[in-house]
Order: structure tokens, then C-alpha cells, then sequence
């Protein structure tokens, strides 16, 4: 690998024809030949990405195509591949929760709370009912924040642009919900093992509460925008399909599996995080055609309203982190007084704290499907070896089966209903 | 309709010679000014601060009252690119060949601790910061920023652009600068 | 002012003999279509020096407008490296000219053989190349052979979309 | 596949004659963009109106110093180590006498810079400092830089200034 | 209810020395079982009438650097959905000729995966249609998640390694 | 003064109306996006933006002017050529408004006044697609070209329907010069009264033919990154994107002209009679006259962007679809109704199928409850 790009000599002509990155020659015409179907029609390969405006995150389609049907596809992935799992050996516990933010970056929430979940039953740390809530309450208005990223772009990719901004308004509001609660927008760094970082402050509530009562005519607005409008309906309902047997076999979850008509859930099925005291459904979808990836999303918008509407009508009192002062910082005022809390503050910070040998593997319903965090400790300061299971990467490979025999429209539609994430792709 | 805030900074006229019906000023800075007001970006978002780039074209910040709310995906007709999120070492050839297709001028903002330096990704995979591969007008800190940092960022190019004269793309300084990049005209 | 008419259909006709001509010099085919769309253009033109608006029009929108865009469609997807290597021998060369003279010959004999009305200044009707006049003719005069070329025109339609349906295969577009 | 008695089929029904004829759903998609037409903007006009953002945001940093106008930081170094992205360094120093008034306890950075480019605002520094000295403000950011050389913020740029100090203040 | 017993004593009875030990950590049992066991075991457990463990949850490769004659292990991670169970079965492969047989044919799914874990730790998957590279770069010629490699970026300038603890 | 230069001068005055309307259309559209986006749009250069179009002219003139190495030099530049060639042609048919007079002269405010008005502009339009042709096969780039394709074929289908449609109004005129258009529908009697479904088909095909959402097929953002255009850069773009804008302005006017009685408005002989039969009087008439057409074709302008900002645009099959299977028969039928009710001399007898259509559509909503019906699949193509 070559350290210094550059100084690479990749050079090309200014004036070349501008093809949305890099020219994958073995793969365009050969030698010259124009490549040939079997019954002699001339194809043409299309290169999609990796800064196509549809690929929202990044990745290469290369696409051959008879005329404007595709007839293959060959996905590059890898784009935007960080080292998580690399970077993940050499940190401590808690700082390997800003690495999960940038997972799945639409809804950062619920990786971070699956990651602290995770290193808390490999610990044993028993989490208050209060703490649960919340976090309950956070995951629930992240996947509202995802879905809503997802079925508005799903919107602006098939033409209709202005419904996009109006959802993300609401968004803008989940946003400073994350603000009043852990001090930034995206990448939250939310919770701690053992609980939160602070209560639910009496603001955070307000928005909270604000949120519930203005987001149902926003959706709806939305909702009636494209929902049964026939242009919408026809671009969508029959386009890539996914059996319940393809879903199975390219290890779907998440959205997607339940528009094929499996009703899998791991808040239902592995419930965590008090997630059984909550009533809700789960939409699932007929064909698993990109109208049923999108209603089935609408339709999850509206159970995790549901869900943070139960959940802060039922918000228990209580302490909001567990009592466990060998994992979860001191006050900082305790930290002056209490020589036993500076101690413990201090191998906190460092990562001197020891951890059980052991291996855990936890898995919550992310964004996109089961995230799953497979963690194996040798007792050291940082995991031995963590291994993330990240939903896109595993279904974004049936990509290539979805849009054969589909028009290049069709193709990018696809894509963006499935809701590929390139942080969570490439990790 | 909404009331106008009256306390918008409407953009100056740029000094000049005024008379009875006539305002004589300096071409170019005529021409830097219109171009600071018309900067299509073009967006290069790889990861979580291209989502901060959405909120930022969004209603609550809006950067269409700059006139940049043409996002133009072709490089040849935008003005600015904005590079938001990690750039790997896989992408690196392919921002610098996006760079090189645009038309000058061309501006880069590098938006995000990803993009400006490699931020927490300090592995083998990233590239410690796009300036290693295309030169670098304005880097905006943060992990994303903010809408209102990515703002600050346009704004600040804006002021460059103003200020910049006519004919620095082909000053000899110009070529220099590309050609340490290993960029040839 | 029938100068400014006299000068304006001299250039109209030499532009049009110019782009007449490169529609059959220009080697690229994509020029040549884009001539033959030129030609048609101007001979609208003359169309519309003739008081014949209607049918200028018509020509324009028909030919210029629809035929000539399939034409230019056809040839977007041409390789036109490939067509320029193509060699010819010289036994097409020889046969290709002389069939060319034959048709000039033939072309020179006929109009020789025709007999040019001569219009007169108090004969012209300003009317003749109106839409009314034309419609008139059409729907009393000529009723039976125009229905006739409608029908004509309806079957092949027919047989055109039967001969299109028949594609083998899924859908291609 | 059926696995819990929770599903919900979602609205996947025929088009009616009506919805087949386009106009319905279009004249009422049009009819909400006419609504937003007339709304009231949400827009913040940024430059000259500024958000607060909130008593917790994650801003830039700044290194307190006590009532006396002391600074609080002891270079104990907890929060490079507890820094993710590794942009903090520091120098420690013994303090010397004469330099009560400067430093509030027996060692001090002397040297303490930040690389504003590498940090990721997760606040985890202010989260590992024992001594509360480092803060990452609610009420300002950091500005955009121009070139590589300026972006390694020292103490210069970090420490409080008495005169403006620095107050966490909550939702009035 | 499946519990793990039930899958360990069936196992056992059908494939009883082949399987090196069994292990338990938060209620998902291990299966240690050899290299050649891996693929016939898994397809069992797939086409069992009542464990049915049709969905490939994850595959993740591991670096054991001390464990001579086992350096690379390959952990599966199956999940039976009606029986809402989930096992783990590892294999141990030497690094000189980390060879293991693809599960393509199984699960789709496994594609991508067995790519990663090419990839990060260079297990060759035999059978593997399109065994390359998937998030590095082609040229690569190390194994990044190696432990051998401690692959922080070389060049980063703005890094002081002199304080304690990193 | 000569009437030559009086219609020079008028010829000149609408020339520059198109373009300052071309060019303040970009700054509406952003304005009305915005807003109907919540969002105030530009609002930095100039009040309100205002000098936004400036700006954005003043950038391109000065922006590197780039023909890619592969591309074919000439054909490259004669593509954006063409396309404000076209645009600009246009527009010398559409009477603006009633005449002036000027001394002893009458002078229609108009281009050139010719008994195939509206045939001239149809010609020109089907011109106008050469335009994204050329430079989209021009370009040597596979987005391009497919921008291109669709462009052709969009054009010449919807350019069927749009001719069909447009027979009615021209049957019920007996003219094809756009002046008897207009004069036939004074006093109120509009042909939107008596042509409903022809006025629908014919503003869904002048959507088509200007490329516009929904059928925008040939730039689309999403897909083809700009279709056509993605390889231009400066005045070249800027002549692609100002075409679009022109197109759109011009048939806002056809069709402000077609069906919405032109420079007719509601009273206007009383309003002519107050003001007097004098040349000023005259005048004034035809300048508020002027006036009510320009604010029926900016409001179409209008709905041009309002409907942009709307929906949902179509694939490529359905779009060819919609076209040739719905529109063209609907225009058929709205013909042979058209034909009908003027043989027995009812005018508005095309609302006879619109009534029928409807009714069957709400018959049938009220008859199936929603339970009833069934699951939605995909429509089999073909």
C-alpha cells in the first residue's frame, strides 16, 4: 500500500470525460470489444459511484446494461472503510463508543446503548428500570430519526424533494432532544456502562413531550404525499421484490426482512432494555418490494412513537445509572472528597479497571436490522477481538440479484430503500 | 407568508465610483462577488457529516440563502466541493480525480475532523486528512459540525472568493501549488 | 419588396444546395443527419417564401421534428469508428457511379420534358398556400384518394406495432 | 414466516379508479406545498440569529481557572489518555514558588495544546478531568481555519479569560 | 423451548468425536468441532426438522497468535429463528494453510462474510467463487486484523506518543 | 414612424422579456422552492436575492470553459446553441396583446402574426429537442447519451398527444393562427370551459416537452446526475438551463393563450369603453390587456415549479405509457367528442366524458369499501 497518494502517478487527462470515479478498465469494454449478451445485443456498462448522487453513501455499482434495462451489477465496496474492529483492539472499553457513533451514524443512539448493553452483561451490570427507560426512549426517537432519513430520501431519489425537508424538521427537533440530553447532534456518545450520563432534564422532557404532540401532522402530511399517489406507487410496488426465502438466505433483518412478511424482531423476540413492557406492533410487508420497505418504515415510525409515548407517560423514578462504582464515574464532586472515588475515577479513565475474561454477544434491533456486537475479552484493557454485526453489510450484498433485469430508475430506488448506510457497510 | 427579519447582512456593493445613474466599479471585483454568491457545492459526503450537510440544505438553516442550494453532482458545473466524512485511502485517487474534473475555479472546504485530519480514524485504512491529495481552502472542525460550523465554513470561502482576483488560476503561484499536488493543467 | 425576396431566396437556395451537398460529403454520419435536418429546415424556409405556411410547418414538424430525430437516434448508437475503415472496392466504386449517372440522366430528361406554369403577378392568390384553401382542396376534391392514404398509412401503423410486439424476450426500452 | 403474534399487515391495498387517475393525489400533494407556501419559515438566519444550543453542548474547550484566577489544570494527563482521536498533549511542569497566584496546585501544564482538527467533541476530556479544569463551552464553536499551521490550539487560545469567564448557564 | 442440552446431545450423537468440546457464555453455546466437521455440522443443523437453523447471524474470523496449530479460528454464528435459539460453532485453523470450506452453498449470505474475513485475516475459504478483497484495497499484502500488525496510520505527524497509557 | 421599426421595436421588447423572464424564473424557482420548502431560498445577494440571477450569470461567463478530450468539439457547442436557438424562436407567434396604435397605424403586439401560428410553435418545439440531443451524444459520456435518448423519445411521443389535444381547440375555432384563438374566446367564453380534458392533456405534454417534473427523465438528478448537461460547464450550462426556462415561459403563454382567453379578461369592453376609443385610450386597453396575459402565463410559470416541488417523477416505461397508451387515446376521444358536440352545436360537450369519468370513479370508491380490495402488484408491463 502505498503511503504518500500523492505522489502516485494515477494521473489523468484534465479534460477526460468525467465518469463519477475512477474508470474500472478490465470491466468496460475489453480490449475494445463491446461486450455481448447471449442473444447478441450489444450491452454497455455504467459506472455508478462511488460519488454517484444516488449512492448516497459509497459504493460502486458497475452496472451492464441493454439499453436502459440492467442486466448485471458488480458492487465495490469499501469505500469508506475505517477499522472499527482494528481501531476497537488497542481502546478502552469506553472510548470504543465514539467508534459506534459512526457506525450507523443516522442513528448513532442505538449503537451506542447496544454497545453499552453489551459490555454490561459481559460485566453484570444490572441497569435501573429509570436508565432503561430512557434509553429506551433515545433508541425509539433514533429509529424515528433513521427511518425518517431513509423513506424522505427514498422521496427525493424518486423526485419528490420537498417532503424530505419537511420530515427533517422533525428531525432537526430529535436532534436537540440529543442535545438536551448528552450536548451534540449526531454523534452523541450517549450513555454510559451502567446507565446514563445525567438524568432526563426538565427541558429534554418539554421537547420530548413537544415532539409527541408535533410530529403525527408532520408524518401525516408526509405520509399523504406519496403514500397513494399513483406516481410514487407505480415506481415503487413490484420493484425489487424479495422472497422471504431470499431474505433468509442474504441474512436480511431489520426493515427489510419484514417487507418480505417476517415478522423477526429482536425487541420482540431477545427483548432488552424493558422493551416488553411496551405495546407495539411490527408492520410487515407482502413482497418485500421497495413499497413495502417503505411502508413497513412508515409504519415502524409510527410504533416507536408509540413506544417513546408509553415510555415517558410511564417514566419511572428511580436512580438513572447503576451502582456500580467500579464501572460508572463518580460525581465530580465525590472525586475531591472521596479518596476511594478518585481511585476509582482515575482506573476508570486509564482502563485499569479489570475485566472479566469472558466473550458476550448482544444483539438490538439497530436502524437497519440486528446490530449485533460479538465481544471477546482476554481481560485486558481493551477487547481481544470485537466483532460488530453490521445488518447493511449482510444485506447489501443481495443488491446485485435485486436489480437484474430492472431499469437503471428502478436500480437507484432500490438502493436507497434499503437504507445502506456506508459507515455501517465498511465499518 | 413569514415576515422578513429585517436584520439579514444584505451583501455590500463593492466600492466604486458612484454618480447621477451611473456606479462605476472595478470588473473583477464585480466578478469575485457574484461568484461568492453563486458557490454550487458539489457534495462529497462519505458519512455522518454529509447528514450534517442535509440539516445544513434543511429548513432550519437553509444554505440557499447564500444561492448554494444548487447542489450540482456533475464536478464540471459546481464551484465548491465539500468533502464531508472519512476519505479511506481506497477513496483518496477518487476525490483527487473529482477535484481534477472541475472547472476553475474550484474551491475545496474539507468539512469534518474525518476529512481535515483523519479525526479518531487513526488507522491504516484512512487518509490522515485530504490535503494529502488536493488542496485545501477552508477546513471546518468538528465531529460533524455543526449545520452552523459548515455555515461559518462557506462563509469563510466566500470571503476568499471575494478577495480573490481574476486572474489567480493562472498566476505562476497557482500552477506551483497544483503542481505539488502532481496536479498538470 | 421583391429584392429583399429576390436576394433572400438566393441565399436560402444556396444554403440549402450547401447543406444538401454535405449531407452526402460528410463522412461523419452524425454531421450528415444534422444536414439533412438543416436542408429540411431551409426548404421550409422556402416553403414560407412561397406564402405556403402550412405546409412549410408541416414539413418542418414532420420531417425535420420527427423522422430526422429517429434518424439522429439511430446513429447515436452507431459506432462510427467502425463504419469509417470499411472498405470499398473498386467494382462497387464503378457501379455506384454508373448507377449515379444513370439517375441523373434520368433526372435531366424529365425535367427537360416538363412544362413550367408561369405565374403572373395578377393570377396570384395570397390564399393559395393557406390552411382553408389547402383543406378545402383535401376534403372535396381529393376526398377519396386522401381517405384512401389515411387508410394506407393506419395499416402499415398496424403492422408496424405487430411487427414491434413480436420482439422476443422481456421488456427492452 | 410467522414468529410472533405482534405483526400488522400495512396498507398495500388496490388503487381505486380515482387514485388510477393521477389528479386526486397530485391536487392534494399540491395543496400541502401551497400550505407551506404560506407558513411561517422555521429558518434560522444563522449569521446574525444564533441558536442556544442547550446548557450540555459540546463546543470549544476552555481550560477554567478557579476564583482566584488560578489555573485548575494539574497536567495529570487523563484526558489525553481518555481522548479517543489522541489530540491532546501536554508538558507538565513543577510549579515554582512565586507562581501561587498562577496555578492552584504543585504541578501545572506548562505546554497544553489541542489539535482542533483531530478532536471529535465527544467529551470525554471534560468528562475525565479530575480537577474540573477542562470545559467544552455550550456557547461557542470553533471557527474554521485556513491552513493546517493554525489548528494546534495552545494555552494561549484555551485558558479562561478572567475578565469573560466562562458560565455554564441552564434554559431561562 | 430448545435448549442447549438438547443440541449438544444430538450433536454429539451424530457426529460424537468430531465435536472437540463444548462451551457457554451468556446462555450461546459453542461448538468446537474440526475444520472438515464444520460444513456437514452446519448443514445438519439447517435442515433439522426442529432446530432449523436457517440464518447465518454473523461469521467472524479470530487471531489466536499463541495457539500453535490453530492460529486462525472461524467462528459461525447461527440463529434458528422458530426456535428463537442462537449457537455458535468455531473451528481452529493452522495459519500456514488456513483453508476452510466456503458455506456459499448454504447461505447466500456467507459470501460477503467470507470475503471479510479473507480479507482482515486471510482465511481461504475453498470454493469461494470470488474470493477477494472486499474493504481494502487489492494491493494490499498483509492481513490487517492480524495481531502482528499494529497498523496505526505511519503517517500521522500530529501525534505525541510520550504520554503515558496509549 | 415606420411600422417596421414600431414592430422591430416590439420584436425587440418581447425578445427581452423572455430573457429577463428566462432569467428571473431561476431566481423564482428558487424563491418559491424555498418557500414551499419552509425555507426563505436566496436572500443574501441583492433584497430578497434579487441579484441572484446576476450573480449566477456573472460566475458562468467567468467559469473554465471545458470541452471533455472525447468529446466532438463542434457538435459539443452547437448543443446548447440550439437549445437557446429553439427556446428563442418560439416565441415570435405569441400575441402578447391586442394592438397599439400608433399614429395612424394599428400594430399587433405580437412577433409575427401568421395564419399557422400555433403550428410554428409546434414546429420549433420539436426543434428544440436537436438541442439536448446533440449535445448529450456531443458529450462522449454514457449519461449523457442516456439523457439524451430519453430526451428524443420523451419529446416525440408527448409531442402526439400534445397535437391531438390540440386539435379540439382548433376545431372549434376554425383557425390555426393563435390571434383567432384568443379573439374567439372574448368575452368570457374561454376554451378551459369548454375543454376541460383537452386543457389537462395538453399541460401534462407541455410538462413533457419542457422537461420538467414529472417528466424530467432527461436531467434527473438522482439518475443521470444532469442528463444532458452533465459534461457543461460556464454559458454552456448556462444556456441549457436558461432554455429550460424560456421553454417553460413560452408555454406558459400557448397555454395561457389556448385555453385562458389570452389578453382576454373578465368585463374587458367596458373597461375599453371607459377608457375611450381614442389611440391612448386604445392603448391603455391593450396594455392592462398585456398585463392579464403576462400574469396568466407567470402564473403558469408558477405552477410549473409548484408542481416540481410536488411529486414524484416518473420511470422511463411509464412515462412512454402514460403517453402513448392514456394521453393519446383520452386526446382521441376528447377529438371525436369535440366533433360531436359541434355537430349539434354544444359547445361544452366535452365535459361529457369528463362528467362520465368521474362519476364512474366515484362509484366505483363508493361501492368497493377499502377491506375489499385487493393487494396492489406490480402493473404487468406490456
Amino acid at each position: 500500500m502505498s503511503e504518500d497518494i500523492s505522489t502516485q502517478n494515477t494521473l489523468t487527462q484534465r479534460n477526460q470525460t468525467a465518469v463519477m470515479g475512477p474508470q474500472v478498465g478490465n470491466l468496460a469494454l475489453k480490449g475494445g470489444v463491446p461486450i455481448v449478451s447471449e442473444d447478441g445485443r450489444e450491452l454497455t456498462t455504467l459506472n455508478l459511484g462511488p460519488t454517484h448522487p444516488s449512492t448516497h453513501g459509497i459504493f460502486q455499482n458497475i452496472l451492464t446494461m441493454d439499453g436502459e434495462k440492467i442486466v448485471s451489477g458488480v458492487p465495490t465496496i469499501g469505500y469508506i472503510h475505517r477499522a472499527f474492529e482494528k481501531i476497537a483492539e488497542r481502546r478502552p472499553l469506553y472510548q470504543i463508543t465514539t467508534l459506534t457513533d459512526r457506525m450507523n451514524y443516522c442513528s448513532s443512539p442505538i449503537n451506542n446503548m447496544g454497545w453499552h448493553m453489551t459490555v454490561e452483561k459481559l460485566l453484570g451490570i444490572e441497569v435501573p428500570k429509570r436508565a432503561q427507560y430512557i434509553r429506551v426512549i433515545m433508541m425509539e426517537l433514533a429509529r424515528i430519526a433513521d427511518h425518517l432519513i431513509c423513506n424522505s430520501i427514498l422521496g427525493v431519489d424518486s423526485g419528490a424533494f420537498t417532503g424530505f425537508l419537511y420530515v427533517m424538521q422533525k428531525r432537526e427537533e430529535i436532534y436537540e432532544i440529543y442535545e438536551e440530553m448528552c450536548g451534540a447532534r449526531l454523534t452523541t456518545n450517549m450513555g454510559r456502562f451502567g446507565g446514563m450520563e445525567r438524568d432526563l432534564s426538565k427541558e429534554a422532557i418539554r421537547k420530548i413531550r413537544e415532539f409527541i404532540q408535533s410530529f403525527p401532522p408532520v408524518m401525516q402530511e408526509f405520509e399523504k404525499m406519496l403514500n397513494r399517489n399513483r406516481i410514487f406507487i407505480d415506481r415503487t410496488v413490484g420493484v425489487g421484490p424479495v422472497s422471504q426465502e431470499m431474505a433468509l438466505q442474504y441474512g436480511f433483518s431489520g426493515p427489510n426482512l419484514r417487507a418480505a412478511g417476517i415478522d423477526y424482531d429482536v425487541r420482540v423476540m431477545n427483548p432488552y432494555s424493558s422493551y416488553q413492557d411496551f405495546e407495539f406492533d411490527i408492520p410487515v410487508g407482502y413482497t418485500g418490494d421497495t413499497y413495502d420497505r417503505f411502508m413497513v418504515r412508515n409504519g415502524e415510525i409510527w410504533e416507536s412513537f408509540k413506544i417513546i409515548k408509553q415510555a415517558i407517560e410511564n417514566l419511572p423514578e428511580g436512580p438513572f445509572h447503576a451502582d456500580a462504582p467500579e464501572f460508572y464515574l463518580p460525581p465530580k464532586q465525590e472525586v475531591y472528597r472521596n479518596m476511594e472515588a478518585l481511585i476509582y475515577h482515575f482506573k476508570i479513565v486509564m482502563g485499569e479497571i479489570p475485566i472479566p475474561v469472558g466473550e458476550v454477544y448482544h444483539a438490538v434491533e439497530g436502524g437497519n436490522g440486528e446490530l449485533g456486537f460479538h465481544l471477546i475479552s482476554d481481560g485486558g484493557r481493551s477487547p481481544y477481538r470485537l466483532k460488530m454485526r453490521r445488518p447493511c453489510f449482510i444485506f447489501y450484498q443481495a443488491y446485485p440479484e435485486m436489480c437484474k433485469g430492472v431499469t437503471l430508475s428502478d436500480a437507484i430506488i432500490i438502493m436507497s430503500s434499503m437504507n445502506v448506510i456506508a459507515g455501517e457497510l465498511d465499518a | 407568508m413569514s415576515e422578513r427579519p429585517n436584520n439579514i447582512k444584505l451583501v455590500d456593493a463593492p466600492d466604486g465610483y458612484g454618480g447621477s445613474g451611473f456606479f462605476a466599479t472595478s470588473f473583477e471585483k464585480v466578478i469575485a462577488l457574484a461568484r461568492s454568491n453563486s458557490l454550487w457545492p458539489l457534495p462529497f459526503a462519505t458519512s455522518c457529516c454529509g447528514i450534517e450537510f442535509m440539516a445544513t440544505m434543511g429548513a432550519t438553516y437553509d444554505l440557499a440563502r447564500f444561492g448554494s442550494e444548487r447542489p450540482s453532482f456533475s464536478p464540471r458545473q459546481s464551484d465548491m466541493l465539500l468533502v464531508m466524512g472519512t476519505i479511506a485511502k481506497k477513496m483518496a485517487p477518487i476525490v483527487r480525480q473529482t477535484y481534477i474534473q472541475m472547472a476553475e475555479p474550484r474551491w475545496v472546504i474539507a468539512v469534518g475532523a474525518c476529512a481535515s485530519s483523519g479525526g479518531i480514524f487513526d488507522t491504516y485504512s484512512v487518509l490522515q486528512g485530504i490535503d494529502r491529495v488536493v488542496p485545501v481552502d477552508v477546513y471546518v472542525p468538528g465531529c460533524p459540525p455543526r449545520p452552523e460550523q459548515i455555515l461559518d465554513g462557506v462563509m469563510q470561502l466566500q470571503e476568499i472568493v471575494k478577495n480573490e482576483p481574476l486572474r489567480r488560476r493562472d498566476s505562476p503561484e497557482y500552477q506551483a501549488l497544483l503542481e505539488s499536488y502532481g496536479i498538470i493543467k | 419588396m421583391p429584392i429583399t425576396a429576390d436576394i433572400t431566396w438566393y441565399i436560402l437556395t444556396a444554403l440549402t444546395l450547401i447543406s444538401a451537398l454535405a449531407v452526402i460529403l460528410v463522412r461523419n454520419p452524425m454531421y450528415s443527419v444534422l444536414s439533412l435536418v438543416l436542408t429540411f429546415f431551409l426548404l421550409s424556409c422556402h416553403y414560407f417564401l412561397l406564402n405556403a405556411q402550412f405546409l412549410g410547418v408541416v414539413n418542418m414538424i414532420v420531417y425535420a421534428g420527427a423522422i430526422m430525430v429517429l434518424f439522429l437516434f439511430v446513429v447515436m448508437f452507431l459506432n462510427l469508428r467502425e463504419y469509417r475503415e470499411e472498405t470499398k472496392n473498386n467494382l462497387t466504386k464503378i457501379g455506384a457511379f454508373v448507377m449515379g449517372l444513370a439517375i441523373l440522366g434520368a433526372i435531366i430528361a424529365s425535367i427537360r420534358r416538363l412544362q413550367y406554369p408561369m405565374p403572373s403577378n395578377d393570377q396570384f392568390n395570397v390564399t393559395t398556400g393557406y390552411v382553408e384553401t389547402l383543406g378545402d382542396l383535401l376534403f372535396r376534391d381529393y376526398l377519396l384518394p386522401f381517405e384512401l392514404v389515411t387508410v394506407l398509412f393506419f395499416i402499415a401503423m398496424v403492422g408496424a406495432i405487430i411487427i414491434g410486439k413480436r420482439e422476443k424476450g422481456e421488456r427492452h426500452f | 414466516m410467522q414468529l410472533t403474534n405482534r405483526s400488522k399487515k400495512i396498507d398495500k391495498s388496490e388503487m381505486s379508479l380515482a387514485e388510477r387517475m393521477y389528479l386526486p393525489a397530485i391536487a392534494s400533494g399540491m395543496a400541502i406545498t401551497l400550505k407551506h407556501f404560506f407558513k411561517k419559515k422555521p429558518t434560522i438566519n444563522y449569521p446574525e440569529q444564533k441558536r442556544y444550543l442547550g446548557p450540555i453542548f459540546r463546543g470549544h474547550h476552555i481550560l477554567k481557572k478557579d476564583e482566584a484566577g488560578r489555573e485548575r489544570c494539574t497536567a495529570c494527563g487523563l484526558c489525553a489518555v481518555a481522548c479517543p482521536a489522541e489530540a491532546i498533549s501536554m508538558v507538565a511542569a513543577e510549579r515554582q514558588s512565586g507562581e501561587e497566584h498562577l496555578y492552584r496546585e504543585e504541578k501545572y501544564a506548562a505546554v497544553y495544546e489541542i489539535n482542533m482538527l483531530r478532536c471529535i467533541f465527544c467529551g470525554l476530556c471534560e468528562e475525565a478531568c479530575p480537577k474540573q479544569a477542562i470545559y467544552l463551552r455550550h456557547d461557542e464553536f470553533v471557527p474554521v481555519f485556513m491552513s493546517r499551521d493554525e489548528v494546534i490550539y495552545g494555552k494561549n487560545k484555551l485558558v479562561e479569560n478572567m475578565d469573560k469567564r466562562y458560565l455554564r448557564e441552564g434554559w431561562k | 423451548m430448545l435448549t442447549n442440552q438438547e443440541i449438544a446431545d444430538d450433536l454429539l450423537s451424530q457426529f460424537g468425536d468430531k465435536i472437540a468440546g463444548f462451551e457457554e457464555h451468556h446462555e450461546i453455546m459453542s461448538v468446537f468441532t474440526t475444520v472438515e466437521t464444520a460444513k456437514p455440522m452446519i448443514e445438519y443443523l439447517y435442515q433439522h426438522p426442529t432446530f432449523q437453523f436457517q440464518y447465518l447471524t454473523d461469521l467472524a474470523g479470530i487471531h489466536y497468535p499463541d495457539n500453535t496449530g490453530g492460529e486462525l479460528s472461524v467462528v459461525y454464528h447461527l440463529h434458528s429463528w422458530t426456535n428463537n435459539h442462537r449457537i455458535m460453532i468455531r473451528i481452529f485453523v493452522p495459519i500456514d494453510a488456513p483453508d476452510v470450506p466456503t458455506l456459499i452453498d448454504v447461505y447466500k449470505s456467507a459470501n460477503w462474510m467470507e470475503r471479510e474475513a479473507y480479507d482482515f485475516f486471510g482465511i481461504n475459504f475453498v470454493g469461494h467463487p470470488n474470493l477477494i478483497r472486499i474493504l481494502n484495497i487489492e494491493e494490499m499484502d498483509y492481513f490487517p486484523m492480524r495481531k502482528e500488525y499494529p497498523l496505526e496510520d505511519a503517517t500521522r505527524q500530529d501525534k505525541i506518543d510520550a504520554l503515558f497509557g496509549r | 414612424m415606420d411600422i417596421f421599426w414600431i414592430k422591430a421595436i416590439i420584436v425587440l421588447v418581447i425578445f427581452g422579456l423572455s430573457l429577463v423572464v428566462a432569467m428571473y424564473s431561476t431566481w423564482a424557482e428558487r424563491k418559491v422552492a424555498g418557500y414551499m420548502q419552509d425555507r426563505p431560498g436566496p436572500n443574501r445577494a441583492g433584497w430578497g436575492g434579487l441579484l441572484q440571477p446576476l450573480a449566477d450569470a456573472g460566475k458562468m461567463f467567468f467559469k473554465e470553459d471545458f470541452i471533455p478530450a472525447q468529446a466532438n468539439k463542434w457538435l459539443f457547442i452547437a448543443g446548447p446553441c440550439l437549445a437557446m436557438l429553439t427556446a428563442l424562436l418560439s416565441s415570435a407567434v405569441v400575441p402578447f396583446g391586442d394592438t397599439i396604435i400608433v399614429g395612424s397605424d394599428e400594430v399587433q403586439v405580437q412577433g409575427i402574426e401568421v395564419n399557422i401560428g400555433i403550428l410554428w410553435v409546434f414546429g420549433i418545439v420539436s426543434l428544440g429537442v436537436y438541442g439536448v440531443m446533440v449535445g448529450g451524444w456531443a458529450s462522449n459520456n454514457k449519461f449523457s447519451l442516456l439523457g439524451a435518448i430519453r430526451a428524443a423519445s420523451q419529446n416525440i411521443s408527448y409531442e402526439l398527444a400534445m397535437g391531438l389535444s390540440l386539435i379540439a381547440v382548433i376545431m372549434m375555432t376554425g383557425s390555426l393562427s393563435v390571434r383567432d384563438i384568443i379573439n374567439t374566446q372574448h368575452g368570457g367564453s374561454w376554451n378551459l370551459l369548454y375543454q376541460p380534458l383537452g386543457f389537462i392533456i395538453f399541460l401534462t405534454c407541455a410538462f413533457a416537452e419542457c422537461n420538467r417534473t414529472p417528466f424530467d427523465l432527461p436531467e434527473c438528478e438522482a439518475e443521470l446526475i444532469g442528463g444532458y448537461h452533465t459534461e457543461y460547464s460556464s454559458m454552456k450550462l448556462g444556456f441549457y438551463l436558461f432554455a429550460e426556462y424560456i421553454n417553460m415561459f413560452v408555454s406558459s403563454c400557448v397555454v395561457s393563450a389556448l385555453y385562458f382567453g389570452g389578453f382576454n379578461y373578465p368585463f374587458m369592453d367596458k373597461v375599453a369603453e371607459a377608457l375611450g376609443n381614442d389611440a391612448t385610450g386604445h392603448n391603455i386597453a391593450t396594455a392592462i390587456g398585456f398585463g392579464v396575459f403576462f400574469m396568466k402565463a407567470l402564473f403558469f410559470v408558477f405552477f410549473f415549479m409548484w408542481v416540481r416541488w410536488t411529486l414524484p417523477r416518473f420511470r422511463y416505461d411509464q412515462l412512454m405509457n402514460l403517453g402513448w397508451r392514456s394521453l393519446i387515446p383520452l386526446a382521441i376521444l376528447n377529438i371525436v367528442v369535440t366533433g360531436i358536440g359541434l355537430m349539434f352545436e354544444i359547445r361544452w360537450f366535452s365535459w361529457v366524458a369528463v362528467v362520465i369519468i368521474v362519476g364512474v370513479a366515484l362509484v366505483q370508491a363508493a361501492m368497493k369499501p377499502k377491506a375489499a380490495r385487493g393487494i396492489l402488484e406490480a402493473a404487468p408491463v406490456r
